[in-house]
């Protein structure tokens, strides 16, 4: 199983019944593959949706309907649109219970940096910081290392997405959950190292209570 | 009273140096023929507002190819290269602003707010020069509303009287741009010849300046 | 002709064909009575519509359509309702061309007191302060005393409901601007004298350039 | 997602000293079935933020008058004598806001702003002990976001999901509480069987926890 994959899988497993949801470009929006049958998972889509759907069938594209990404999308039966005040409102008035987005960088406190990379790379930060700091529980998805270079940092050198709202970190190697004294290996997967995660993280790591990643 | 607007007109009224809210997110709901008028017309150092710069050829990264938008302020600029080759260059401004504090400074002004207080943003760059507040031990940044001479917004349908319905994801920006402009300018697919059912107008003809109905979008 | 049909019609003549308007409870209610057939006023109701129509029939009220008053109305052809929010962005955000409401006082400056006897009458404000602020033109419509005690005083002594936002005040004596320097008598009625309105005016008026205000 | 709630369930729900946001302009909109349990709990020293008092045997004045009510924001409450003669008497705390503010004020709650800058109530009582701040040379107050415990809305009707649409203008201050409260409680008129359809929502249903279904309205 390739590396998102696992981490799309281990991500899917927070998700409870009623939750509403957003899921960030890329990565993140693999979750939606490994949602359970059995529980209502409402997906929430920045540019003005609820009740995100499964991409259209070749030739049932609408124009007018499309995710945070431009992409084409589908509505689900019992979904809504609305405009993007009130898209922002739901989000910022904690109303989402779990966003899930990439990094480019995280930090012990749970900070995050996303947007930007100075004179480099300057999309934007779109809905980001809003999701970041509106919604009750911030899950980063993310590969361990970017090309072996941690990604996991001490503190963020990037400029900040939102500063201290990261709560659970989840990569190919493991779940990290951002505590007040830092953050803390909660799971480890049952093939990687110990040592291979301490290695690959820059942030000092709580590792003193883990349990074996589920990985299926 | 009538509100359709020919091209002609719209070429005349609005000027260059103007500012110009965009209707549309990634160009879902943006009104490409309007785009197509200002483009023909040249009319340029216009500052734009739109959530994002569009696509190099689709949107308001059109204005941007022909050299038309002094300054830019949208959430994102990330589909459209050109707009960051621009900005790189220094030939084009853009200022980034959080998609959900665009949002609302758009609504605040439309709303007669002078601004909000939005946690967005505290402790990162965007609070630079901002007013930060504290309220019950809560920061915020003071984000101010947000108005523009012209909005260019695209709806499903309008009714003889000017109010407007839109289509899925394509309302996004529309509604709020439609409530914080100076003249307000809708193209529109159809004009239906019924009044809209009072439940679901979405816009109150009392917004919408001018109505450019059409079955070409331009897209 | 009594005062209050008077000042309703000459209210009406300033609505112009495509306003929007806001006609507060009693007095400037009348208002709606007199607007010209040939033009199309959109009266907006602060509880949440726009496209008031007349009364409805005895019999035919509708429980969920009333106006600010709480009285049973009709909705107009091209109308619509919204939320408090939204009724209140439409106010607050210029888009009302004119308001037009009662007062106990008013003053040089333009200033409007309309809500509250301190002590012996606390309704509240309800939605004119908003008016008063938000929308375009500030119509005052009152008769010009109370029981013979001037209304249109130098200072306004009761708690205010805006601070200089009047623009005009109609009575059934005239028709008076409020500019910089103070107030002007633009229109006096045919049948009053000048000294009576000078009299039955506290605060200062300025009576240089007055027309004959058109009763009828 | 079942959100059916009963009337014993409701009454044990609610607290005494509970904050509750109650829908409705002079009563049009306003769930009178739930004020009802709540008179017939006796479940008192309750805040109630609510547009105004309702009339002495309607509304919000049901609790008013079964003496339930500690304090009550309101932006009036000229239509209940029995308000202002207990507001009179000091044994009901009245605090009045103006209409356009405590709308704001709840929507901004809900949109997780910690408040907005509103030019209304500048120079008037309205301003005591408020921030005053300017902005481009025009003075607006800060005015801070109000939440409560409990939000008691009427709709029209609801979909199996929870979505709510409004009658007229009974829709008024019911969407913004839906926004701005711990616990939604929405009384409708029915429960239709299939999902509304998806352009003319007002209220997405993940903002409401529960419904009451009924005929039956008290009034």
């Amino acid at each position: 199983m390739d590396a998102k994959t696992i981490i799309a899988k281990r991500v899917a497993k927070e998700l409870r019944d009623g939750d509403l949801v957003n899921l960030g470009i890329g990565l993140p929006t693999l979750v939606a593959n490994y949602i359970r049958d059995d529980i209502a998972v409402h997906l929430q889509s920045e540019n003005g949706l609820i009740g995100l759907g499964p991409t259209p069938i070749a030739g049932q594209e609408d124009a007018d309907l499309t995710n945070a990404g431009g992409q084409y999308v589908t509505l689900k039966d019992g979904g809504m649109y609305f405009d993007s005040a009130v898209s922002f409102g739901i989000i910022r008035g904690s109303h989402v219970d779990i966003t899930v987005l990439g990094a480019l960088e995280v930090d012990a406190e749970g900070s995050l940096a996303s947007w930007i990379i100075p004179g480099k790379l300057v999309p934007g930060m779109g809905g980001a910081m809003d999701l970041v700091v509106g919604a009750k529980k911030v899950i980063v998805a993310t590969t361990h290392t970017n090309k072996g270079k941690p990604k996991i940092k001490h503190r963020c050198t990037l400029p900040l997405t939102a500063k201290q709202e990261v709560d659970l970190i989840v990569t190919e190697y493991g779940v990290i959950a951002v505590r007040e004294d830092g953050l803390h290996l909660i799971e480890k997967h049952p093939d990687v190292s110990l040592k291979t995660i301490i290695e690959a993280t820059e942030a000092p790591l709580h590792t003193d209570a883990y349990k074996t990643m589920e990985v299926k | 009273m009538d509100k359709h607007l020919d091209k002609k007109t719209f070429q005349t009224m609005i000027k260059p140096g103007s500012t110009i809210m965009v209707g549309g997110f990634m160009t879902c709901g943006t009104p490409e023929i309007l785009i197509d008028w200002l483009v023909e017309a040249k009319i340029g150092n216009l500052t734009i507002i739109c959530n994002d710069a569009g696509y190099e050829n689709q949107g308001v990264g059109k204005l941007i190819a022909n050299n038309l938008v002094a300054r830019l302020v949208a959430s994102h600029i990330g589909l459209n290269p050109e707009a960051g080759r621009r900005m790189g260059e220094g030939s084009l401004t853009v200022e980034l602003v959080p998609q959900g504090t665009l949002a609302e400074q758009i609504r605040a002004y439309g709303a007669g707010l002078g601004g909000v207080l939005t946690p967005t943003g505290v402790g990162t760059i965007v609070e630079t020069g901002k007013d930060v507040i504290t309220i019950d031990g809560v920061k915020y940044l003071l984000e101010k509303a947000m108005g523009a001479d012209f909005a260019l917004i695209e709806a499903r349908e309008a009714d003889p009287y000017g109010n407007l319905v839109y289509a899925k994801t394509a309302r996004n920006f529309n509604p709020i741009m439609a409530s914080a402009a100076k003249t307000v300018i809708a193209r529109v697919k159809d004009v239906r010849a019924e009044a809209l059912d009072p439940e679901v107008v979405i816009t109150p003809h009392v917004l919408v300046d001018y109505v450019v109905e059409g079955d070409e979008d331009g897209r």
